[in-house]
């Protein structure tokens, strides 16, 4: 399924959610103005509010990409034996590079 | 109720002051606690051992992945019976009472020092000096349980419990200004950088306070492996998990 | 035998020992098959740049040289020489592992020289002199004089090797070790060759 | 070419390189310099880091009077840390004068006597003086306190297959493995030091450890060549049972595969290779 189409579930059941409330207030307030006893909401909005609710966490799982594997290498893979037996504690200055690298203004002073 | 009306004096002679004086309180004790941190030494024997232990550890857990013999040497120098080096190491168990280390009592007396004395003494001059005021009031409004915590030094039952009192407008400051110094001071960055300069290196794992028992724990763990080779099969796994690949023909060559 | 050594092979060579100036490392020269079939002469044409990393270890030697050999037959050169260059600036004697890879070098073409890099000559200016020639006599390494090798060009050729190194080439520069970490490194120096064709 | 780089892109390279150990430091110097010139403000307390980053890269290339000029600003702002103390002992090595900076080294050490980096210096006073045989002998001993030190362990090695004490290297390189057993790189240098020491036990030894080293990184090129090295040789030995026969010359096969396979897929001259590989496993037989 193209990515679009979860973004539109997850939309759809939000935007859902908001007339699933009005009802539920209306319905309230129904049973208030007829001095019901209020026992339980009825059906039809239970079930919707489920349907809305697992339909919003599809949409959510699938809209935030596919899972990632952790691999414990990734990070040795594109090493090279330069950096990972590059060891700073030990280096030396005796090597040519000093001399070659130096230029000449060093000498002069 | 009746409104209470405060003083503007109140706010030019009280609240800012408070404010001022924790606040540089707090800087001051920052850098006199700067001035009085000494490098902590390390022992050259604790860091060994913890080295040693480390090892120890390490063998255990991914000796699978060496030759037998490999192993079976290693298990050797830090188990064997009579030269062992478990065995043969012995190390005093550390003091535990820091009434017998001085240094550690000089290093409790430094935390004092830059912590918890100048928060009596301050706190209690300011209790003293400015004992009694109403300072302030919270925007919204509060249950009675709050009076103890806002209005400490001011006993009145019919006061609203949104006003604050001078002594806990003092408290507030202290734990308020807490974000602002590490915002003024870079306690999470710059002067973390800095101790770093001054510190050299990330001491070396926390030891166990008694090497002999950390030591004789070790032994015990590492005497229980046994070597089994990780590497036994693994070029038939190798191979079984990448097949040949297809477009290239050398199947049969090098027979 | 004097050997003539032309600039690619020393520009390459000394590349490498730049481009690496606190590491030992070493290559091989390739001289021309007919040349010495015809004159006896040995003409270096070319260097192959080996190992930066681990001097010391067989395997990847082998693989190398095994390549190596394969390319040359294809292309009627053969291996004629081995550059080594020591990690210590002022060590400037062969080491065991060095000979010993001379050794094997010289098995298989008896006029094989080893030259090793003189380190404290290494500068800018890219003189002769940075190369220290060694001759195979009686089972043992011995120094030469310098006068036992010639550049193909003489001054021309380290004028181009300065020139190089000024415009940093040696950063382009690709020996064997780069060549496993990435096979689609060319030990071969492919582009490099054409901006030294430029040159001359 | 200093004025079109930015400031953020330089100052992210050298805290990449920083914090990756690359030793580039010829272009580390040189970025360094032009950052510690021009920004040294807006580098807030990145500076300090900074500093010893470049007076050790300008140390490494004999660019002396750039490292004195940092590594005062450090000891000014330090005078009394080891690292900056440190610092100026690297300076008196690089200038030549040994038995100074083994003075101030030692004078670290008296304050501070577990200080490992300290100790490490020490020892690479001997590798400036060409005395392998001497470093070796100090890195046994520092490697004595800090057994499990992994950069120590990793000189070592190198210190022994410079002096072709093939064995010891051996043992390093496992301690190596130990420490992290999931690096190919551990791996495929152990195996290659088996193999240089030779013999059937070590190179079957070595195969394995090159299979393995192929197993956590099937791009390793090396891993797949030595495989391949390693089990042609043993296909070829005399001495080998046949079923060992067999074996070896599935291993080498399918080595030889993967490594023809890797070069079609990098560059379409795949004839060389297969003639090399030919080539290959007729030398080993001999």
């Amino acid at each position: 399924m193209p990515p679009p189409l979860y973004g539109t579930f997850l939309s759809a059941t939000l935007w859902n959610s908001i007339p699933l409330h009005i009802c539920q207030a209306e319905n309230r307030s129904y049973i208030r103005l007829t001095e019901q006893e209020f026992n339980r909401l009825p059906a039809d909005i239970v079930i919707e509010c489920f349907v809305s609710l697992i339909v919003t966490c599809y949409g959510v799982i699938n809209m935030a990409g596919k899972f990632k594997g952790i691999r414990a290498m990734a990070d040795f893979q594109n090493k090279s034996m330069d950096t990972v037996g590059n060891r700073p504690s030990f280096y030396h200055f005796a090597h040519r590079g000093t001399k070659l690298y130096a230029g000449e203004p060093e000498e002069e002073r | 109720m009746a409104e209470l009306l405060l003083d503007t004096n109140i706010r030019l002679w009280v609240v800012l002051p408070i404010v001022f004086i924790t606040f540089f309180v707090g800087i001051i004790r920052h850098y006199v606690s700067l001035l009085l941190s000494s490098q902590k030494k390390v022992d050259l024997q604790k860091v060994s051992d913890g080295q040693v232990l480390l090892r120890s550890k390490m063998l255990r857990e991914n000796g699978h992945y060496l030759p037998k013999k490999s192993f079976q040497m290693r298990k050797h120098f830090f188990n064997d019976e009579d030269s062992g080096f478990f065995k043969t190491q012995k190390r005093e168990a550390a003091m535990q009472n820091p009434m017998a280390d001085p240094s550690m009592l000089t290093e409790m007396m430094k935390g004092n020092l830059t912590n918890i004395l100048p928060m009596i003494v301050i706190g209690g001059w300011i209790n003293w000096t400015f004992s009694g005021f109403v300072i302030t009031k919270v925007p919204f409004p509060l249950t009675l349980r709050f009076k103890p915590m806002l209005q400490r030094g001011v006993e009145l039952a019919s006061l609203d419990a949104s006003w604050v009192s001078s002594a806990s407008w003092y408290f507030l400051n202290v734990f308020g200004l807490r974000s602002v110094y590490s915002l003024i001071l870079g306690e999470n960055n710059a002067a973390d950088q800095t101790r770093l300069m001054q510190q050299q290196m990330a001491q070396p794992m926390a030891m166990a306070p008694d090497p002999s028992k950390a030591f004789k724990a070790e032994w015990e763990a590492l005497e229980i492996v046994d070597h089994k080779w990780k590497l036994e099969k693994v070029e038939d796994e190798l191979i079984c998990q990448t097949p040949y690949q297809e477009d290239v023909y050398v199947k049969n060559k090098y027979q | 035998m004097a050997a003539t050594i032309s600039t690619k092979a020393f520009c390459k060579c000394l590349l490498h020992v730049s481009k690496y100036p606190y590491c030992a490392v070493n290559g091989v020269f390739v001289a021309d098959k007919k040349t010495f079939k015809d004159t006896r002469e040995v003409k270096i044409v070319d260097a192959v740049p080996l190992f930066h990393q681990c001097v010391g270890l067989a395997p990847m030697l082998e693989i190398a040289l095994v390549q190596i050999d394969t390319f040359c037959e294809a292309n009627g050169l053969m291996i004629a020489g081995y550059y080594h260059a020591n990690e210590h600036i002022r060590d400037n004697n062969p080491s065991p592992i060095a000979l010993k890879i001379a050794d094997k070098i010289q098995s298989n073409f008896s006029d094989a020289h080893l030259y090793l890099i003189n380190n404290g000559k290494v500068d800018a200016s890219c003189k002769k002199d940075t190369l220290m020639v060694y001759q195979h006599q009686d089972g043992k390494w011995k120094p030469l004089n310098n006068a036992n090798f010639k550049l193909e060009q003489e001054d021309s050729t380290c004028e181009t090797c300065a020139d190089l190194l000024k415009a940093r080439a040696q950063e382009d520069l690709m020996d064997f070790d780069c060549h496993l970490d990435d096979i689609t490194n060319d030990w071969q120096n492919g582009a490099l060759n054409e901006r030294l064709e430029s040159y001359s | 070419m200093a004025a079109t780089m930015n400031f953020e892109d330089v100052r992210d390279k050298l805290r990449k390189w920083r914090e990756d150990k690359v030793r580039n430091s010829v272009e580390t110097a040189d970025l360094g310099e032009y950052l510690l010139a021009n920004y040294r403000r807006k580098l807030g307390d990145e500076v300090w880091p900074l500093y010893e980053q470049v007076s050790i890269a300008a140390l490494d290339c004999g660019r002396l009077s750039l490292a004195r000029l940092c590594i005062h600003a450090v000891r000014q702002q330090f005078p009394h840390s080891s690292r900056s103390k440190r610092l100026h002992g690297m300076l008196e090595e690089a200038e030549g004068e040994f038995d100074k900076a083994r003075e101030t080294y030692n004078d670290i050490l008296k304050d501070d006597p577990a200080n490992g980096l300290v100790m490490k210096r020490l020892i690479a006073i001997h590798k400036g003086q060409n005395d392998i045989p001497g470093a070796i002998k100090e890195l046994n001993k520092y490697i004595e306190n800090f057994m499990s030190d992994s950069e120590a362990w990793m000189e070592l090695a190198e210190l022994y297959i410079q002096e072709q004490h093939y064995s010891k290297a051996a043992f390093c390189f496992e301690e190596l493995i130990l420490s992290n057993p999931h690096h190919h790189l551990y791996h495929q240098r152990y195996a290659e030091i088996m193999y240089t020491q030779g013999g059937p036990e070590n190179l079957e030894i070595a195969r394995k450890y090159f299979a393995q080293a192929v197993k956590l990184n099937s791009n390793n090129m090396r891993a797949l060549y030595g495989m391949f090295l390693s089990a042609s040789h043993l296909a070829a030995s005399s001495k080998a049972t046949i079923k060992k026969k067999t074996e070896n010359t599935k291993y080498a096969s399918w080595a030889a595969a993967q490594i023809a396979h890797k070069y079609k897929q990098a560059e379409p001259q795949v004839e060389v290779v297969g003639e090399m590989l030919d080539k290959l496993a007729i030398t080993s037989g001999n």
